[in-house]
């Protein structure tokens, strides 16, 4: 439609299957920008890095002009490099592919919702009390491994009075297994002031917990991502809830990146979107009805 | 009402274009015991099962108080008041006794709760009918063979059936429950019910049966009744039929040399069915054991072979005392076992008749760092041949094999172990009088090669042919000991029977 | 043990088995020795009536669906799509509701919700009917249909939901798990007791019960008894549909919500474990209702502990995986039949 | 002679048996299908060399767990632990391969990758034996003690990865797998097939392979005619971790690295449907290598038309799931024996 005979050209965009919204809303924004930009297109998502490669092979082998590469990780380095040698323009969409080099990056900073997440925490407290932090260690190194180390970093060095007094892991980021991990975190400690959580579906699971148990220690609790779910309990309660950014639509910049560059334009070569937070002063900015996640 | 309660007309059925039954035509009376005979292999099972649902013809009708009926399942056989006692055994081992006795036709309440409390009672009314000692609330499965026939059996009573199907329902039974058996069915007749009975024991036939038909390579060869004004029919001329020539007269027994002891046991108890059992065996013997239900003989073999673990007593070999710690290790030793129940023990059924076969003794088709499949398929045919198994092919899968064929694959399988000490449970169960004698040739020649040879039977007859001496067991202890010259039936029924000589 | 080992041998009846209910109820012993121990170690933070129903309520979804796979796996087949099958049947559950709850007026949002749970249950017996279908009418392995089915779930689901979550709007609907009996008792441990109990009594004192064991024991038997061996095995897919249902209603109403991606994962296998945990065999034919409820809870106690003592978030799991097959080793085993 | 003649007559009528090969192979006629559809469909996108090339190379690893997979299943067993073992291994052989790398002076990488394989097919053994130890001896479901290593192995991974990857130092590793045989056949297809000729050498003409059906089949009747069935499945839990070693080296050296999170999930699945596609039965005891080795090529080809035609990426599983049910449910059923 608005194209400009680059239409013919294939862009290849692999991401990995969903086990969170938030990478699940990453293939759905990718999907709509796409198909609203009228690309001929392939999106392919893979369960792990083995199955990426694979897929990579087979989009290298369709031949098309430039491949988006959401990567599980740096493992999908030996196969994104295969994309280059080819000569394929390489995206490379949030998380690194060390020690190759792709064409273009463009990101969002795991590390920084640690790191933002630390400091509002601190800020609430008043610089000391009790945190927990709830992670997901299957989200693996490059996600919940990044934030939790932003988080313990920061407070180590911003706010040293505060003490980490319990570590959680739940299985998935789904609300109902955060529920469970909290209720029983909020058995094991009496007394809590803070919750750094690295997920905002996880969020949500967690504050179900401190409601349901009737809790009123705790002041401040965060999350990461950006789910409308999480957005909406923020005006709802006494405690600070707020949400380190870091918006799934960062695809969208990519995937009109892509566009551009069939056009002919060369955009940045590096994009770090940084993380910010939202929380009950300025979440009616961020509500969106009509988005899934 | 017609003249017949079944009618089997111009039955066909083949399996995979090899024809095992051609035109078969059964008449069964109201109130009668209708004997169908035939070699192993003939196709008596095959016909059975066409009537009770389990496979469906190739072509031919069934008509059941005159009126044409079709059977395409085993619960639409049951609607049209059959009951069937099957040749292998089909419990549900997970399941205790009076829940087998009513699967399917479980009583309830008028709330559809399940009541036990009847069933068990019904239950164990009819286990005292028939005179058996078994807790209706026992588990299957921890059940020995006999006891599951005896529960197959009292479940096609309790079903009020008009047509009894009986495929060789007295197989793994011994003498004394066989006539309670028999005085069921003589009343079942008395009620007008038609009795299908098979079975290779020819004597039996003789006593209980009204009429017989008898199968040839699955074809009719006669229908005729056992009591005519000419005479009675004798075993010898119904063997003719199936065979086509004589066989009953052949003598098996063959003198042979009795060597040194091998195997000595001493106060061995295993299970609670077992107790304190002393006996000595030596090279080239054949020593029996007999007995009733529940006497121990089964655990006897498996504590033996090292299937069941021994509590108290020992167990020598050449004055070496040994331990089977499992059946891998007895075979290592040369112990051989035949074991009862072929359908769980003996046959593997995702494996082929020539894979049955080999089984025990893959270690010495060496090739290479495998298996000489060539080799194994001669030793197979050798067998094949000698034991007269009837197979469609060697490559067929063992459940392709009629019972008594299977049964002689599992005896294959020991034989070729080339055993020192040989333990037989039940050997000739369910093989047809022909190839009996044959087996019974096999253990002869067994003996005379100086193999110890164990014979578990119920089957008197069986004993008295073979044993060089017989051990007469009754609650789990040996009762009493014959001599060959000692034994005769009489005289097995009273220590049996827990009675002593003289 | 060995004793024991020997006493099942030799007890052929059912009353007086000593082995029997040690064999059958060892669960309780082990499941008791672990809360002793946690308790000596852990204190009043693990030792504590509020606990001990947070462990229960946190459990009662999980409890629900492993009663529906015992009856599947006591038929001897297995139901691997459960947890999509939950996140499909959660959506449909909140789509009618709120379609009806924007029809209706606002005192009516008990009637939106009534149509909510029977659109659920419909659709979840239809769809555990379909499993059982071609199972049973196509001869194809219950593993693999259900395996598609996990696929074919969560896909739809994801598709119709945008990869997004459902939220219910009609503010009753909440109630349904987020409420106590007598103020104290969480009402989704009443649901679980309820279930449980009828569960119990259809596998012990239902024809349809002693079906299930008999089919899934010796299927060639049951069906030569006359059994409609394979309706027995839709009606066990059709029930694990209905406990479906009932686990998703729920959990949809606890969480006010159903999310596409991450709501139900993995609910499949930790539903088998604690079946096989509460002495359910894998191969069908034998297991209790009342072992499989022992199962779910010592799954449930061993994750609240762990959670209690803080245990390394990267070696939980391990700890776990641990705990669980050391529960099942030291339990006395029924001898193979 | 006349024996031998016999033989030959019954050999001749096996060969000839059109219903045992329609049985055994329908699942060609099926995958042919599936092909000459997708061809016209799809056009030269797919009907193109290098496309077979990369589904065969793609499906290697999968195709080398699933071999070890269908003895495991085929004696009556499952193993879930298979993709975590592979993280675990994996990690070893890095471990090792680097450790000995920084040791030897670069020349000698070789001799390092050769210890690194090494450690990896020990350790493998090593692992499958305990599994097969616990099943056996402790008498527990193998699902429950393959589910707990699954959790344990994974677990121990993120302990000692902290969460994330191990990357090879030793150039020539990559090698292994990024190489191509006369330039054309990428070398894990080479590999993939000398396994499975090994594999179908193993279950076809050795006393071991023969054992493992009749243990899955009928273990008592096995035990009884003198086999060591214990010992039997012991062998086939090694025998599937050597697989996992082949196939994490493989997989490794394509990657050059191994991520404790990320590699190897839900392997366990994909290698039991391939199996189970390929016409092995969950019940054990009857199955074929040929038959998994179309089973692996099934999956793989379904994978590779999705990829290929573009399916829209929410609804891709559903439509795989539903191809897969449908390929088993198009194979000829065998009759129950
Ligand atoms: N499923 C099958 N496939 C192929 N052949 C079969 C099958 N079942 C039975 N047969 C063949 O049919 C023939 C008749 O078998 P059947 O079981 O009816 O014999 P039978 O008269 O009952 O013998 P027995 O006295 O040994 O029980 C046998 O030759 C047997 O090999
Ligand atoms: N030639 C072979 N080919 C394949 N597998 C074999 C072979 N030999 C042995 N095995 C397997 O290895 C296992 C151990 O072998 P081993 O030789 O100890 O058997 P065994 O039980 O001692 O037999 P034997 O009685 O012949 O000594 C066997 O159970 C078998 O499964
Ligand atoms: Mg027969
Ligand atoms: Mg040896």
């Amino acid at each position: 439609t608005k194209d400009s005979g680059s239409s013919k050209d294939l862009i290849g965009i692999s991401v990995p299957q969903a086990p969170t919204g938030w990478v699940a809303a990453v293939q759905y924004y990718a999907d709509k920008t796409a198909k609203e930009l009228g690309m001929n297109y392939k999106l392919l998502a893979s369960a792990d890095p083995n199955e990426q490669a694979s897929q990579i092979d087979d989009l290298i082998n369709m031949k098309p002009k430039i491949i988006i590469l959401f990567p599980h990780n740096d493992q999908v380095a030996v196969a994104a490099q295969k994309i280059m040698d080819a000569g394929i323009t390489l995206i490379n969409y949030d998380r690194t592919i060390n020690p190759a080099k792709p064409d273009y990056y463009l990101a969002g900073d795991n590390y920084g919702i640690g790191v933002e997440g630390a400091k509002y925490i601190a800020e609430k407290l008043g610089n000391k009390g009790d945190v927990i932090i709830n992670g997901i260690a299957a989200y693996g190194d490059a996600v919940n491994g990044a934030r939790v180390k932003g988080f313990k970093e920061t407070i180590a060095k911003v706010a040293p009075d505060i003490k980490i007094i319990g570590e959680y892991d739940s299985p998935n980021g789904a609300p109902e297994s955060g529920l469970k991990t909290m209720t029983d975190a909020l058995q094991a400690n009496k007394k809590i002031d803070g919750v750094f959580s690295i997920d905002d579906e996880l969020s949500v699971g967690l504050y179900q917990a401190i409601k349901e148990q009737n809790r009123t220690d705790i002041k401040v609790m965060t999350g990461g991502g950006g789910a409308q779910s999480y957005f909406k309990l923020m005006p709802t309660t006494d405690i600070w809830l707020a949400s380190a950014l870091y918006s799934p639509n960062m695809i969208i910049d990519c995937v009109k990146m892509a566009d551009a560059i069939l056009k002919g334009e060369t955009p940045k070569a590096e994009t770090i979107v940084p993380s910010k937070i939202v929380d009950k002063n300025n979440v009616k900015d961020y509500i969106d009805a009509s988005s899934p996640y | 009402m017609s003249e017949y309660a079944l009618k089997m007309i111009d039955i066909d059925k083949s399996f995979d274009t090899v024809p095992v039954l051609k035109n078969v035509s059964l008449f069964v009376r109201p109130g009668e015991i209708h004997a169908l005979l035939g070699e192993n292999g003939a196709g008596k099972t095959t016909l059975m099962n066409i009537l009770g649902g389990v496979i469906e013809a190739g072509s031919g009708k069934i008509e059941i108080g005159g009126k044409e009926v079709s059977i395409h399942s085993p619960s639409a056989s049951q609607h049209h008041g059959i009951a069937f006692i099957h040749q292998e055994l089909n419990v549900v081992n997970d399941l205790y006794v009076y829940e087998n006795m009513f699967l399917g036709y479980e009583l309830t309440n008028k709330y559809g709760r399940i009541n036990a409390k009847d069933m068990i009672g019904r239950s164990r009314e009819i286990f005292d009918y028939m005179g058996v000692k078994l807790d209706p609330k026992a588990m299957v499965g921890d059940l020995d063979a006999s006891y599951k026939q005896i529960i197959e059996i009292a479940k096609a009573l309790l079903r009020n059936a008009n047509i009894i199907i009986m495929d060789e329902p007295t197989s793994s039974l011994t003498s004394a429950e066989i006539e309670h058996v028999f005085e069921i069915m003589r009343n079942l007749k008395e009620k007008w019910a038609s009795i299908i009975f098979i079975s290779h024991k020819l004597g039996e036939v003789v006593e209980i049966c009204d009429r017989y038909t008898v199968l040839r390579n699955g074809e009719k060869i006669i229908e005729d009744d056992i009591h005519k004004p000419e005479g009675t029919a004798t075993p010898e001329m119904l063997a003719r039929y199936m065979v086509g020539r004589d066989v009953l007269s052949v003598e098996v027994y063959e003198e042979h040399s009795i060597g040194e002891v091998i195997l000595q046991v001493e106060n061995l108890s295993a299970h609670p069915d077992l107790k304190d059992v002393s006996f000595q065996l030596r090279k080239g013997e054949i020593l029996a054991f007999t007995g009733l239900l529940g006497d121990g003989r089964t655990e006897l073999a498996r504590a033996i072979f090292g299937d069941l673990k021994i509590h108290s007593g020992s167990i020598k070999v050449s004055g070496k005392k040994i331990v089977n710690k499992s059946p891998e290790k007895a075979r290592k030793r040369k112990f051989g076992y035949v074991p009862d129940n072929r359908k769980e023990n003996g046959i593997v059924k995702d494996l082929t008749v020539t894979e049955n076969i080999t089984l025990s003794t893959l270690g010495s088709f060496k090739k290479l760092l495998g298996i000489n499949r060539k080799k194994e398929n001669e030793v197979a045919e050798g067998f094949v041949q000698s034991l007269r198994i009837k197979v469609p092919s060697l490559d067929s899968y063992i459940t392709s094999l009629s019972g008594g064929n299977q049964q002689k694959a599992v005896l294959a399988k020991w034989l070729h172990s080339k055993p020192e000490i040989m333990i037989f449970a039940n050997p000739t169960q369910g093989v047809d009088v022909g190839a009996k004698n044959e087996i019974y040739a096999q253990i002869m020649q067994l003996a005379k090669k100086g193999v110890a040879v164990m014979v578990m039977s119920g089957e008197a007859q069986e004993v008295i042919k073979i044993c060089d001496r017989v051990c007469v067991m009754y609650h789990g202890e040996i009762k009493g000991e014959l001599d060959r010259t000692e034994c005769t039936e009489e005289a097995l029924m009273i220590l049996s029977t827990g009675g002593s000589l003289n | 043990m060995i004793v024991n080992q020997k006493v099942a041998e030799r007890e052929r009846s059912m009353t007086l088995s000593l082995g029997k209910v040690w064999g059958q109820y060892s669960i309780i012993w082990v499941l008791l020795g672990i809360i002793i121990i946690a308790s000596i170690f852990l204190g009043e933070s693990f030792l504590d009536i509020q606990n001990f129903v947070n462990i229960l309520r946190n459990n009662a979804i999980l409890g629900i669906l492993a009663l529906g796979m015992a009856f599947i796996i006591i038929s001897g087949n297995i139901d691997l799509s459960i947890g999509s099958m939950l996140v499909a049947v959660g959506a449909i559950a909140i789509a009618i509701t709120n379609f009806f709850g924007t029809l209706f007026n606002p005192e009516l949002g008990w009637l939106a919700i009534v149509f909510g749970i029977l659109a659920a249950l419909i659709c979840s017996a239809v769809f555990g009917a379909l499993s059982g279908l071609i199972v049973t009418k196509g001869r194809v392995p219950s593993f693999i249909v259900t395996l598609g089915f996990l696929s074919i779930y969560r896909s739809v689901s994801m598709y119709f939901m945008e990869g997004g979550g459902f939220f219910s709007n009609v503010p009753a609907f909440t109630k349904i798990s987020n409420s106590n009996l007598f103020g104290i008792i969480p009402l989704p441990i009443i649901y679980f007791a309820i279930i449980a109990a009828a569960c119990y009594y259809i596998a012990k004192y239902t024809r349809f019960g002693r079906h299930v064991y008999a089919v899934g024991s010796n299927e060639k038997a049951a069906r030569l008894s006359g059994i409609n061996t394979d309706r027995v095995k839709i009606l066990a897919f059709m029930l694990m549909g209905l406990m479906v249902a009932l686990a998703v209603i729920i959990e949809t109403s606890r969480m006010n919500s159903i999310n596409a991606t991450s709501s139900g994962q993995g609910y499949e296998l930790n539903a088998i474990a604690a079946v096989v945990i509460g002495g359910v065999a894998m191969n069908g034919g034998r297991g209790s209702i009342i072992g499989v409820v022992f199962g779910v809870l010592l799954l449930g106690v061993i994750s609240n502990i762990l959670n209690i003592a803080g245990v390394d978030v990267f070696l939980v799991n391990a700890i776990k995986g641990t705990l669980v097959v050391l529960a099942v080793l030291l339990q006395r085993k029924e001898a193979v039949r």
